[in-house]
């Protein structure tokens, strides 16, 4: 049992950092809290991609050595075993990219919303909305200007 | 089935109005004689070209034009046979007079909306003869509810409150029919592959008989809201809250005669009536139809609103229509089928009458109308010829479809059903004279003028062509537009030989 | 439903993490060389991009020119990224109008 | 594309340039589609640096390009059948493939159609609500679009993944732009769509784990031996999630309503019709393309659970859109519903079905379209959204309310319009597959929007109640001003209404040429 949660533990990791970010994203209250647990499970799934990459074995980063790579290089003598499996860095950079890009966005409408509500818990924001569409003065109020 | 001649002509008799309508929304309340003059225009042009489809129908040949496939197999077709002509044929003619007469109405009350006004009644004309010319089942179910939508804005038409609750109550018998007949095509199209009209049917062999059942049913139902029949007949006399020329529309012309072309075109065209007797089922669906005969004529007398009293006399004359049908012998499908060319004929007179006494006097009740008949002497000889038809007194037309009924009744041996139709007759009389009576012979209201003071000339004219074409048709049936011929060749189509 | 909602998103997690661990079942071990993915496609970005890109850095190869189209959208994303944010936070100053 | 390459390393790549070079231009076309668009969007700030007037033209100028190539596209694959195209010129599965069939072809001219005229429309609104941001609206507006063809049109799995961010990027960017609620929506929807992604990105990498691969075709071929691991069941489930999530699929849909609501006017103009129709179309991409139809079937009961989900979808959006007096707030829930009934002609899984799911994907894209120009317009009038301001509304913008009134009927499926045809086609599905409660829902649904619009159809062509009563020719409808859309919110508006008389006529004919080549020929 325990050789065969070894044997996967990059898979375990993963799936604790997903929970951890999935909970946060669903349960907690806050937005900036559910943001950094966007990050954790965005996070969590680059971790997947690039654990399915590696190679046991003295395999190293897929940079060609020189001794494969020049003029006097032959093809056949590359070791498929030698290099990591380049193509997930190749797609987890770019989902990096895409998790930079989204938490961005996702700030600058945090912003929009301290701008306008004054706070970032989200029950509180529920009960400035609701007196907002009813027409009341909301609860928690601070003149803008 | 004869030869088969394409033509475009069943397209153009469906777009004309539909051109029409456009024409009079973009013409708008500010050229009102033009605005006028498309209706009328359309109306002849659209007379013309239905007029111009007798001689080849009664030739034996079909008129046929596919405009583009809908389904695989299915296609938005007209195809011309006997029977749709004459539904053509009711509703392009009976335009014109309405067309008059609408004019004249809308104008003596002055009325509001007109431009939406004719545009609906010319879009309903166009769907009402996108029905009769419907080669199948998807056709057909897509101008009946054009039809449906088109028929709204009239109902509404008062826009108060009875206006706006009738609307909705419209609404949602008819939507509700829509859906379930929408549901009846589907699984039509699944069980044959095919939803073209045929001539005594086409789903025998298909389906258990439990589910043709169902289909029946829901077939029945779908078709039978706007027919009236009697657990879905609720709206009608809701909706009498439209002006009266939609009524006389609504009646006679398209809406509720296109609920009982679908009924027949159903029983006659899909089903057949081999099939039906093999399911056993005619008697039942007889039964039904002859249970609204007698409720519905009951029901008529106790009314005191004119136009509620017609609209009974509506449901009775209609499921009439389909009783005649669904007996399935060869002269009771005469009689229905000429019964809904006959009865449009006079219905339309009835509404027409009841249309100019309010336009003139504002009263729409029956006791209100003591000796009005000496002030409006046309409308009332009208009146009283188009009653004396639907009693079935010759010598006007409805004599001839009541004594093809009662014929074909006695064929089936089931003389509970002539029984019903004499009933019916005597019920007619029984809500018409006394009408009759009051008009010409009680004392005069303190209100009613002493000499002569009609509606306008464009609403008795109309109203008195009406009456007297019942009584041409009533003793030449096949004066003019063939009616009698036509009605003879679809039954033929229908029974074969 | 305030009350319930760490409940449900607690059982959702739940149902989640357990459809992810049972999937983990039938994983590849970690690391293995002979797994699917290191054996299907990129053995002949390996071998083979060196030579046709000229970049000794395979990944590098694979991301500007094998897959130069994923690369291409990930900038679109960063472009994407700041005109949003532009979008949203940038202060116009109407005449007359200042809301500050 | 790429410049021919001098260095010896690059024997192989010259000559498939040289290749592609001696293709006709018609060729190129697919990648036009994208690049087209993107290289305008990272152009327009550039011309709003100084110019901002300019934004607007140059847009369309730009939009034209896809529409343009993906009409030849589509007669393309009439023509001679689906194609791919090899981008660098790297071979499938080691490159990026484009793959155009049937059912890609005409989902890129829908997208491009709609595009166009949602960025038409977008004129007014960039005048007003957007002064000063013209070229950041409309860079989004670029890029959005870029992202809808991208996902459409790629073959690789990864490569959807990247539209897919960018579409929901420029998304939230787009709605969190709009009225009070706005950013608070837009960061849910930020959360629940990132979820989704993310999942969606979940499947591709369990895919990958299980067979090395990104590319679907051959995903396609590589499948089926692994049908019954647990990884591919569990990525299936991820996807198919990650989708649901996207298209607002019953009991994913929470982000939607309020999305769309606040989002502004001419933006959930352009994202509603569209986001969720894409979402949809990389289901069935999912379900059919790249796995075997039966296995969603037979292998895991998806189907059924897909059926049961459209049909509470059906059910819940009928009756929040009854409860709602807000109309875009109600469209938005009718959004739910007309996902569900996508979903459902999916999950009876016969020819029908599909055929109904497809044809509506485009049907309801054009309906929904329509109905949010329509609201769009008359907010634009400074006309109220609740039901109530809708009062007499057919006298001040009789042809917007026309429009309204033609997109309502096609929702209530009263034929011609082409939301008859599609729910024949759905209920035929049904009937197919025997499943009566379906097909009763689907019925029941058309009756429920009946209702939905017809209160709005009453308000807008009664009179008010001051001139009610009495029969005169109404007077006062004179003196109420009559002035409808502007030009460039009435062309989009027409020419929708147009085309969902003209989609439903001729419904016959695409699905003879276009969409029953779309569904598997295993049906």
């Amino acid at each position: 049992m325990t050789e065969y949660i070894l044997a996967k533990y990059n898979f375990w990791i993963y799936v604790v950092l997903m929970m951890i970010g999935l909970y946060a994203m669903m349960g907690k209250r806050n937005l900036v809290k559910k943001l950094i647990g966007m990050n954790i499970f965005q996070t969590s799934i680059i971790l997947l991609f690039v654990s399915a990459g590696v190679k046991k074995g003295g395999a190293t980063v897929p940079i060609l050595r020189h001794s494969d790579y020049g003029p006097e290089h032959v093809e056949h003598l590359i070791r498929v075993a030698d290099y990591l499996n380049p193509l997930p860095h190749v797609l987890m950079l770019t989902a990096i990219v895409v998790s930079i890009a989204t938490t961005g966005v996702a700030l600058a409408t945090l912003i929009l919303i301290y701008k306008r509500y004054n706070t970032l818990e989200e029950d509180e924001i529920m009960a400035i909305r609701k007196d907002i569409r009813s027409y009341k003065t909301p609860r928690i109020l601070r003149s803008k200007d | 089935m004869g030869e088969v001649i394409y033509s475009a002509k069943p397209l153009w008799a469906v777009l004309v109005s539909m051109v029409a309508a456009f024409l009079i929304l973009l013409t708008g309340d500010k050229a009102r004689n033009l605005r006028e003059g498309w209706t009328i225009l359309a109306a002849l042009i659209k007379f013309g070209l239905v007029f111009s489809l007798i001689e080849p129908v009664l030739a034996g040949k079909t008129i046929e034009y596919t405009l583009i496939n809908l389904l695989p197999g299915v296609a938005l077709q007209f195809r011309v046979d006997a029977f749709g002509l004459l539904f053509g044929v009711v509703a392009a003619t009976l335009w014109i007079p309405t067309s008059f007469y609408s004019i004249g109405y809308v104008r003596t009350l002055n009325e509001h909306a007109q431009s939406r006004y004719f545009f609906s009644f010319a879009m309903c004309l166009s769907a009402a003869i996108g029905v009769a010319f419907a080669g199948n089942l998807l056709t057909l179910l897509i101008f009946y509810e054009i039809l449906t939508i088109a028929t709204w804005p009239l109902v509404i038409h008062h826009e108060d409150e009875s206006a706006i609750s009738g609307g909705r109550k419209y609404l949602v018998y008819t939507l509700v029919a829509g859906c379930i007949l929408l549901l009846a095509i589907a699984i039509t199209y699944s069980l044959a592959g095919t939803l073209d009209f045929v001539g005594g049917g086409f789903l025998a062999g298909h389906g258990s008989p439990g589910l043709l059942i169902i289909l029946l049913i829901m077939f029945i139902a779908g078709f039978g809201v706007k027919a009236g029949i009697m657990p879905f007949h609720e709206w009608l006399p809701s909706a009498m809250v439209a002006p009266t020329p939609v009524s006389a529309l609504l009646h006679a012309v398209a809406v509720v005669k296109a609920g009982v072309f679908g009924c027949v075109r159903v029983i006659l065209f899909v089903f057949g009536p081999q099939l039906l007797h093999e399911l056993g089922v005619w008697t039942i669906l007889a039964g039904v139809v002859a249970f609204t005969v007698v409720a519905a004529g009951l029901l008529a007398l106790g009314q005191d609103h004119l136009k509620r009293r017609l609209a009974f006399s509506t449901i009775n004359n209609l499921a009439l229509i389909i009783l005649g049908v669904s007996l399935l012998s060869k002269n009771s499908m005469t009689g229905g089928i000429l019964h809904l060319a006959n009865h449009a004929f006079m219905k339309i007179t009835l509404f027409f009458c009841a249309g100019a006494i309010y336009a003139k006097t504002h009263k729409d009740h029956v006791s209100q109308l003591d000796g009005l008949g000496r002030q409006m002497p046309f409308t009332f000889a009208a009146f009283a010829i188009a009653s004396m038809g639907l009693c079935g007194l010759p010598p006007v037309n409805g004599f001839i479809s009541k004594w093809f009924l009662c014929l074909g009744a006695v064929e089936t041996h089931q003389l509970v059903f002539l029984f019903v139709i004499l009933t019916s007759a005597l019920l007619d009389v029984a809500f018409f004279f006394p009408i009759i009576y009051n008009g010409f012979f009680k004392q005069p209201l303190p209100d009613v003028a002493g000499k002569i003071d009609e509606a306008p000339l464009i609403m008795v004219i109309p109203l008195c062509a009406t009456a007297l074409f019942s009584i041409i048709f009533g003793i030449f049936p096949n004066a003019f537009l063939n009616f009698f011929n036509i009605v003879r060749l679809a039954v033929t189509n229908v029974l074969g030989g | 439903m305030r009350k319930w909602f760490k409940p449900i998103s607690l059982a959702t997690v739940i149902l989640t993490g357990m459809l992810l661990i049972y999937g983990i079942h039938d994983m590849p071990s970690w690391g293995d060389p002979n797994s699917p993915a290191n054996r299907h496609i990129s053995p002949r970005y390996i071998t083979e991009a060196t030579r046709k890109t000229a970049t000794p850095n395979i990944v590098s190869a694979v991301l500007g020119d094998y897959r130069s189209y994923d690369t291409l959208g990930e900038s679109a994303v960063i472009f994407t990224a700041s005109i949003s944010c532009l979008f949203l936070l940038r202060r116009i100053r109407r005449q007359g109008n200042h809301d500050d | 594309m790429a410049a021919p390459e001098t260095t010896n390393y690059c024997a192989g790549k010259k000559t498939n340039y040289k290749k592609t070079s001696l293709k006709k231009m018609i060729d190129q076309l697919p990648a036009l589609i994208i690049v087209a668009p993107l290289l305008g969007a990272f152009l327009t700030p550039i011309i709003g640096w100084r110019y901002q007037h300019l934004c607007h033209p140059w847009t369309l100028l730009i939009l034209t390009i896809p529409l343009y190539s993906a009409v030849g596209a589509l007669l393309k694959v009439i023509r001679s059948g689906p194609f791919g195209y090899n981008l660098g010129g790297w071979a499938p599965p080691w490159g990026i493939e484009y793959r155009i069939d049937y059912l890609s072809a005409i989902m890129l001219v829908l997208i491009a159609a709609i595009g166009l005229l949602a960025a038409v429309n977008a004129r007014p609104a960039g005048k007003t609500e957007f002064k000063g941001k013209e070229a950041q609206l409309y860079t989004l507006f670029l890029l959005q679009i870029t992202g809808l063809l991208g996902i459409v049109i790629t073959g690789d799995l990864f490569n959807i993944f990247v539209f897919l961010e960018i579409t929901s990027l420029s998304g939230y960017g787009l709605i969190a732009h709009g009225e009070e609620g706005a950013p608070m929506a837009t960061f849910n929807y930020i959360i629940i769509g990132t979820i989704g992604a993310s999942f969606y990105l979940l499947g591709v990498g369990y895919l990958y784990m299980a067979t090395g691969s990104l590319n679907i075709a051959d995903l396609a071929t590589l499948l089926p031996a692994l049908y019954h691991s647990k990884i591919i069941l569990v990525g299936f489930a991820f996807f198919t999630t990650g989708v649901a999530i996207k298209m607002g699929l019953f009991p994913l849909h929470i982000w939607m309503p309020d999305a769309y609501t606040t989002a502004p006017n001419s933006v959930s103009t352009l994202i509603a019709p569209l986001m969720t129709k894409v979402a949809a179309y990389l289901l069935i991409r999912i379900l059919f393309t790249l796995f075997a139809p039966h296995f969603a079937l037979s292998v895991i009961p998806l189907a059924t659970i897909l059926g049961w989900m459209a049909m509470i979808a059906i059910i819940v959006g009928g009756v929040k859109a009854l409860a709602q007096t807000d109309i875009k707030r109600m469209v938005a829930y009718i959004m739910v519903a007309e996902v569900g009934y996508i979903v459902m002609g999916i999950s009876v899984m016969n020819r029908a079905g599909l055929t109904g799911a497809i044809l509506h994907i485009i049907n309801d894209a054009w309906m929904i379209f329509c109905l949010f120009l329509t609201i769009g317009a008359i907010s634009y009038r400074g006309h109220g959204r609740e039901i109530y301001h809708f009062q007499n509304l057919s006298k001040k913008m009789p042809l917007t309310m026309a429009a309204f009134v033609i997109a309502a009927l096609s929702m209530c499926g009263i034929p011609p319009a082409c939301g008859f045809f599609s729910k024949w086609y759905l209920i035929m599905g049904m009937i197919t597959a025997k499943q009566w409660i379906f097909a009763a829902t689907l019925l029941c649904s058309s009756l429920i929007n009946a209702v939905l619009f017809f209160r709005v159809i009453e308000k807008a062509y009664l009179a008010p109640p001051e001139s009610m009563g009495h029969g005169h020719e109404d007077h006062e409808a004179e003196n109420i001003e009559r002035k409808d859309a502007p030009l460039s919110m009435m062309i989009p508006i027409i020419i929708s209404a147009l085309a969902i008389l003209l989609l439903g006529l001729f419904s016959g004919k695409i699905i003879d040429v276009v969409i029953q080549h779309a569904v598997p020929a295993i049906f």
